[in-house]
């Protein structure tokens, strides 16, 4: 059941490249890595806490207002999220903006609070937050790594807006002459970045299904 | 901060009996989907899915109570269309329930073995066998859906099934690049001349 | 039966209402001050790229002007202004100013001012022109709004606030001449306006 | 008479290559050894065989027919005796067989006594009982039986007749030299449908590069002097020869979708059919011969026949001189490509072993290398738009292409694709040579192959859901059978035990045996009730068959 | 036996879609011998980088998608592209752009949406856009018209400059296009009187590119004569260009630029004739291509006037491409018979 949720929210049923949810904050924070690691985080938290909340509640609620309570812990928990970053990490708050509060609206959100957590055990529920959240966060960062380094030649600028100072010397320039790329930097690129993980991952996909029917000709599911 | 609460509180509380009330008095009864569904299957009521007939079995499609590749003679591309209209993962016909067919198979009585016992008159979901007791039988081809389901039942097994003659009529062109297998070698009639690739 | 119904719906929002908007303003409440701060630091770090702290002694960001809208600085509101002093003694003046003439619309500048009509730095806050051509305003992207950097109406000359391309003395920057343009304008209009009303800002 | 041409839209224009056949007269084919005719040669209900193996047919006799009023028989078309009856290799596209009529010609020729018959004295509905027996169908390609469509032209009233010698295909010269030929009974034809249908005027549509057909039909119509009729000289374009392309050109009218020429009060025919028609009524002649053309670079002889239905398309190649050997890369005759019918919409043939029928108006020879279509070797679409300017029906081909070759068939529908006639315009002009008629045509036969299922399922549907009902209702009958024995059985042990008392004992016991015996009549159930209840089971499947025959015809 | 079926109809009467684009090629020849004229030979440098870089593309995609390779390089389209592409550029443009610029159009543009005859977007158009987008300032650096810098560099000189190896004294050569002047300068609120006083300016509209435009504007004629392609889109684009150009130039005449400064400037021409005829990605239906043209003659003057770039007819075109399913879903001319 735990590898079946892990593999679900990592790869199988990946919220940004399969099940394409929240395609907003994604597409337009993912201008460089920190930016997508800090909201893939945010997001992670919130995925995992609204999820062991509805679950917790899952036994009592009723049909008719379950949509509405739910978004309403999504709410909460994602407005806790923002003052607590407001506190805490003020700078990137500041780059994320408005994109924190629309956390509340990402369906992978609620999508995951109606379709696992309400019909699921508060273990499997977190779990599968933090799989989901964590499948996200994956994309994030690797969707934001891409456009960086082909946008402006450097990996983790920025750094020290999350991690502080010390964290500045992360930041990995390639070339101090590259003028950038601007287009992946910019909206559109970060619609050729996501389409190229997309198409990366369903190729993936097809080529281990041929090479299983390559081992065991008689496997036909 | 008591403001905020209150506010928030007292508009839930609203919406939630707003919500209520819907729920009772807008409850949608019964279940268009099942017609659809229904309309998707080939309606040989041949029970291979394990259910009685095609509509017993697009309830259980529409209830999620059985996956969509239990049809063997609609085949794949019902599959398709079935996964298409309720918006689920294509599958593959199950094995487990029989193999598609792509010719069209009706059944036909042998009758010289033909005992006219009747039994694959009552297992003829479609009324499509003719015939009394101690006469012979035998199959009305227009209202045959090629089920099976006689089969079973034929003591004397004389019942077979064999494919719908192709003729002219419903013969179909094929789309340019595309091969088929003509009926007739047409290299094996005397002075045929060869064409094509 | 149906009436219960509803009520229990409706009774059930309420309760998770209540305790979801506990939960978040007791949250606000706590994280406030750290944030007030917060924003304070942000705001202080911008003003003191353009006036280094130790030029001063005053909480500059509590120390502000309200100045009647004009054109000199771009706008049709009043907008804020801080001040600098040291030991009570007014040292510069930092605008908000606009300028409203950039490739892509508005460009928001915070522009130092000494108190002897000096520049002591520009910075553009807001901006929305092409990347890779007009936003090179930016600190990031080059050091062009570094030329700024002390000077005032004397040097160079009035007439001479422009864009070399238009017989001035500020470079422009390849490929793209109205942004630089807009900037220098705006920045000429500032100090302008520091001229006539420099005797009014502190107090 | 003056006439104001109108022009349809699109349309090509085309080498037709037509001198090549008319370089010679037409000339009488002999007899074949063996004749093969196909049971069924019209649009319609199948015909049934009426004469067996070994029968010996005379020229004109009956062979093959059918009760159904949208068919024509067959007649024999010489005299010989019957080899065989079953399926032979006949000229489909689908390179397929059907029921045929085997007959080895005996050379006698010999005919049935034929009656005399006073045309003039007839009735029109005698008249259309006489072309439908001498089995005349419309001979400009889709063999329509002219009986019925001349009934229905009766019915609905007709204001102007068409009379299509246009043959706008190139190659084809059959009604050309006909019109050449036979201009006198093809006129007198027309005369006969104008009898019948009293149209006020009647337009002869001739292509213009045909001067010679024109002029023997003008004289022919003059000396006949039919009234408000005229020979009209169209500009060569294709397809003009096309009915509704035609009307259009004549009349300015539109046919509206959906609608046939005669709902809107124009009646088309073809001159070979006119003068099937004055043989028929004339002659007292079933439709057994038609003129036929036979050219193309692969054959050495091109020209015109008049050749009995039946006739092997292999013996009029030989009549028309064999196929061209070419060279040594081409030594044999298997490289020809055969045709039936034109270039634009006839089909290839896959054998030269099949019958000349009533269709048969063109068997082209062609070389290999002069078909420009090879499947599966044509570029992309690029959507010009050429297709789209040539298409007489105004479809847009390159979207009917681009749905069709993704299967989308409700689209393809959408985009009109059932009124495509296929005349093969947008395919010639299409640069990137896509075979364009044929992604029409195969979506066209999977449509229809779709609605045949979808109506076979939906009966069946109706058929089990029918069973369903009527099992549940004698599950409900018998029980309730039961529930009301049992209720007697109660009330009669109750009564019993009530009267026992004061009953005449005797009674009772012959009430025993009586009940008993009642009883036992039902005991043997087993067997002879069910008998029952499968008879009126197959009572009921029967009335319930008859009913929907009847609905169904 | 398996037998092919072949369908009527036997016999064509089609030109090849490789003679089409042939004709596309001829077509360019006087507009680019223009260009090569009055701004030098680089533009050919340009043009043979381009092609050569789309046959590579295409062949190399070709194989990768295990298509036969030799048809489709033997049909020009990829000829056509590149040189089209070519042309949108400015003159002397370093090799990697160009190398950038058509690698997107025949991969993202043409390619990855199933190649000749299914990408929706004009592929030339798509490698100009990503290139304007992503190095403004190389995109931005046109070269003095001949006339009026007086020298340029030789052939030699030229494609040691595109390849980057030669001594690059960029700026002196640089200078707007007219278009991007006049833009610059009526924000500045100079009528358009002085403004065409500049030295930039011919008679009709910028100095050689008035002539780079006739030469456009003949093969395109040529095109239109042999039918290659049909009237409706250029005159669709030009005549509403043109309308709403005069529109605003009446209104007032130094605010807004003459309909034939808008002919004559830019990518107009080259627009109307080559790039909105584009059959693949261009609205199919007669009337469909007229409200195609017109909507592309609006977009460009929109973009020209109050949009971000000088020049519009690229977005203009990627735009209109975009509505294209709409307008031949909306124009579908009316079937025979229907009522």
């Amino acid at each position: 059941m735990n590898k079946e949720i892990t593999q679900n929210g990592l790869w199988t049923n990946n919220v940004a490249l399969v099940q394409l949810l929240g395609l907003c904050p994604l597409l337009a924070v993912t201008n460089n890595t920190i930016n997508g690691i800090g909201l893939g985080v945010a997001t992670m938290v919130t995925l995992i806490l609204s999820n062991t909340l509805v679950s917790l509640i899952r036994g009592f609620i009723r049909s008719e207002v379950r949509l509405p309570v739910f978004v309403l812990i999504i709410a909460c928990v994602v407005t806790v999220i923002e003052l607590l970053m407001k506190a805490f990490f003020f700078d990137l708050f500041l780059v994320l903006g408005i994109f924190i509060p629309l956390i509340v609206t990402n369906c992978a959100i609620i999508g995951r609070a109606e379709g696992f957590a309400s019909r699921n055990p508060v273990g499997a529920s977190a779990l599968d937050g933090f799989m989901m959240g964590l499948g996200f966060l994956g994309v994030l960062a690797l969707l934001g790594a891409m456009r960086e380094i082909i946008g402006s030649g450097t990996l983790l600028a920025n750094a020290d807006l999350m991690f502080g100072k010390p964290a500045k010397a992360l930041t990995i320039t390639f070339n101090e002459d590259y003028s950038g790329f601007l287009l992946a930097i910019l909206p559109p690129g970060a619609f050729f970045g996501l389409a190229i993980l997309i198409a990366a991952k369903n190729a993936m996909g097809v080529r281990a299904k041929d090479r299983d029917t390559l081992i065991d000709p008689t496997l036909n599911t | 901060m008591l403001i905020a609460i209150l506010t928030i509180s007292a508009m839930a509380g609203i919406f939630g009996l707003i919500l209520g009330y819907a729920a009772i008095r807008f409850k949608v009864e019964g279940n268009p989907i099942v017609d659809q569904i229904d309309s998707l299957l080939p309606q040989t009521q041949c029970g291979q899915c394990t259910y009685p007939g095609c509509r017993p079995y697009a309830e259980a499609i529409a209830n999620g109570e059985a996956p969509i590749n239990q049809c063997p003679p609609g085949g794949q591309s019902t599959v398709v269309l079935l996964a298409d209209l309720l918006d689920v993962e294509v599958l593959e016909l199950n094995a487990e329930h029989g193999d598609h067919n792509d010719v069209p198979l009706v059944a036909f009585i042998r009758e010289d073995t033909c005992i006219g016992c009747t039994l694959c008159i009552q297992a003829c979901p479609v009324d499509a066998i003719l015939g009394s007791a101690k006469h012979m039988h035998t199959i009305i081809i227009d209202e045959c859906t090629g089920c099976e389901l006689c089969l079973p039942p034929c003591p004397v097994d004389c019942i077979d099934l064999i494919p719908i003659k192709q003729t002219i009529e419903d013969w179909k062109w094929s789309l340019p690049g595309e091969t088929l297998a003509s009926l007739e070698s047409s290299s094996e009639q005397e002075g045929a001349i060869t064409y094509g690739h | 039966m149906n009436k219960k119904q509803i009520l229990i719906s409706g009774v059930f929002l309420w309760v998770f209402a209540v305790v979801g908007t506990t939960f978040v303003a007791v949250t606000e409440d706590t994280t406030r001050s750290k944030i007030e701060d917060n924003e304070r630091l942000v705001l202080l770090r911008n003003l003191n790229a353009l006036l280094p702290a130790e030029q001063l002694d005053n909480d500059i960001v509590n120390d502000t002007g309200t100045v009647p809208a004009s054109g000199l600085l771009g706008t049709q509101d009043d907008t804020i202004v801080y001040r600098a002093r040291l030991e009570g003694k007014p040292i510069a003046v930092i605008f908000n100013s606009i300028a409203p003439n950039g490739y892509s619309g508005k460009i928001h500048l915070l522009v130092g001012v000494y108190a002897d009509g000096s520049i002591a730095g520009v910075r553009a806050v807001k901006h929305s022109e092409t990347p890779g051509l007009g936003d090179a305003i930016e600190t990031q992207k080059s050091d062009w709004i570094f030329s700024f950097n002390s000077r005032s109406l004397d040097s160079p000359k009035p007439s001479k606030w422009l864009v070399k391309k238009d017989g001035g003395d500020f470079d422009q920057f390849t490929g793209a001449t109205i942004t630089p343009r807009a900037i220098v304008l705006a920045v000429k209009k500032t100090l302008l306006y520091y001229q006539q009303n420099s005797d009014n800002i502190f107090q | 008479m003056d006439i104001k041409l109108s022009r349809f839209n699109g349309g090509i224009h085309l080498d037709d290559h037509k001198s090549e056949s008319l370089t010679r007269p037409v000339q009488v084919a002999p007899l074949p050894n063996q004749l093969i005719m196909p049971l069924k040669q019209h649009i319609g209900e199948s015909n049934k065989p009426l004469v067996n193996v070994g029968d010996r047919v005379l020229r004109g006799q009956l062979i093959a027919g059918s009760s159904s009023p949208i068919s024509a028989p067959v007649h024999a078309s010489t005299s010989g005796i019957v080899r065989s009856i079953g399926p032979h290799l006949v000229a489909h596209a689908s390179g397929q067989s059907a029921d045929c009529i085997i007959i080895d010609v005996d050379g006698k020729d010999a005919s049935i006594k034929v009656e005399p018959i006073e045309v003039s004295q007839m009735q029109a509905a005698d008249i259309l009982d006489h072309i439908r027996r001498l089995g005349v169908v419309g001979l400009g390609g889709a063999s329509f039986p002219t009986s019925p469509k001349l009934s229905r032209g009766i019915d609905l009233g007709i204001h102007t007749l068409i009379i299509n010698g246009a043959e706008c295909e190139p190659y084809i010269t059959c009604d050309d030299s006909l019109m050449q030929n036979q201009a006198y009974e093809t006129v007198r034809g027309i005369g006969y449908l104008q009898r019948m249908l009293t149209p006020k005027k009647t337009l002869i549509g001739i292509e213009d590069n045909k001067p010679k057909a024109i002029e023997a039909m003008k004289l022919a119509l003059q000396t006949e002097s039919l009234p408000n009729t005229a020979v009209v000289s169209i500009p060569t374009l294709y397809p003009s020869g096309g009915e509704k392309q035609l009307i259009q050109i004549l009349t300015g009218n539109e046919i509206p979708t959906g609608q046939l020429a005669f709902d809107i009060g124009i009646f088309c025919q073809n001159v070979g059919t006119c003068l099937a028609i004055t043989q028929a009524l004339e002659l007292n002649q079933p439709l057994m011969s038609r003129y036929v053309t036979v050219s193309g670079d692969g054959v050495r002889l091109p020209g015109n026949w008049i050749v009995r239905l039946g006739t092997p398309i292999k013996y009029l190649i030989e009549l028309a001189g064999g196929y061209v050997q070419n060279g040594l890369n081409q030594p044999n005759a298997t490289q020809q490509h055969l045709v039936m019918g034109g270039p634009m919409m006839g089909f290839s043939l896959s054998s030269d072993n099949v019958p000349i029928v009533k269709s048969s108006n063109n068997i082209l020879v062609m070389q290999q290398q002069l078909i420009a279509q090879q499947p599966g070797i044509h570029d992309e679409c690029v959507r010009c738009g050429k297709c789209a300017e040539v298409c007489p029906a105004q479809l847009l081909p390159q979207q009917l292409y681009w749905h069709s070759r993704s299967k989308e068939y409700e689209k393809v529908e959408a985009y009109n694709l059932f009124d495509c006639i296929e005349c093969g315009c947008c395919s010639a002009v299409c640069p990137s040579q896509i075979p364009l008629v044929q992604y029409y045509r195969a979506s066209k036969s999977e449509i229809r192959a779709t609605q045949r299922a979808t109506f076979k399922s939906d009966r069946a549907r109706i058929r089990f859901e029918f069973r369903e009902k009527r099992l549940l209702l004698k599950k409900q009958q018998e029980e309730q059978k039961r529930r009301l024995k049992r209720e007697a059985l109660l009330k009669k042990s109750a009564a019993k035990k009530m009267d026992s008392s004061v009953a005449d004992p005797i009674q009772a016991a012959l009430d025993r045996i009586k009940a008993k015996k009642s009883e036992q009549v039902i005991v043997p159930k087993n067997i002879t009730n069910l008998t029952a209840d499968q008879q009126k089971q197959i009572d009921e499947a029967d009335a319930r068959r008859c009913s929907e025959h009847e609905q169904n015809t | 036996m398996t037998s092919v079926i072949v369908s009527s109809p036997y016999v064509s009467q089609s030109k090849s879609l490789r003679r089409l684009m042939i004709n596309v090629i001829i077509g360019l020849i006087p507009g680019t011998l223009a260009y090569a004229w009055f701004f030098g030979p680089s533009i050919m440098i340009n043009i043979a980088i381009a092609v050569l870089f789309a046959l590579g593309f295409e062949a190399v995609i070709l194989w990768l998608r295990k298509k036969s390779i030799k048809p489709h390089l033997n049909d020009y389209s990829a000829v056509v592209t590149g040189w089209l592409f070519a042309l949108c550029l400015p003159s002397h443009s370093v090799w990697w752009l160009i190398v950038v610029g058509i690698g997107f159009a025949m991969i993202a543009g043409k390619h990855l949406y199933g190649g000749l005859g299914f990408n929706p977007f004009n592929p030339a158009m798509v490698g100009y856009v990503v290139l304007l987008i992503s190095f403004p300032k190389e995109m931005t650096s046109w070269h003095l018209p001949i006339p009026m810098s007086g020298e340029t560099y030789g052939l030699v000189d030229s494609l040691k400059f595109v390849l980057g190896i030669g001594d690059s004294t960029w700026d002196a050569f640089t200078a707007a296009t007219p278009l991007d002047h006049v833009k610059t300068a009526l924000r500045q609120d100079i009528p358009i009187s002085e403004i065409f006083q500049a030295p930039l300016f011919g008679k009709l509209g910028g100095i050689g590119w008035e002539w780079i435009s006739a030469g456009w504007l003949i093969g395109g004629l040529w095109l239109l004569i042999n039918k290659t392609i049909r009237w409706h889109i250029p005159v669709a684009l030009l005549g509403s260009l043109g309308s709403i150009a005069w529109v605003f130039y009446l209104i007032d005449a130094e605010t807004a630029t003459s309909p034939l400064f808008h002919w004559l400037s830019g990518g107009a021409m080259l627009g109307a004739f080559f790039i909105a005829t584009d059959p693949v990605s261009a609205a199919t239906t007669n009337n469909g291509r007229i409200y195609y043209g017109i909507l592309i003659g609006l977009l460009v003057y929109l973009i020209r006037n109050w949009g971000g770039y000088p020049d519009g007819v690229a977005f203009a075109v990627l735009l209109a491409n975009m509505c294209v399913p709409l307008i031949d879903y909306y124009t579908q001319p009316k079937v025979y018979g229907a009522k």
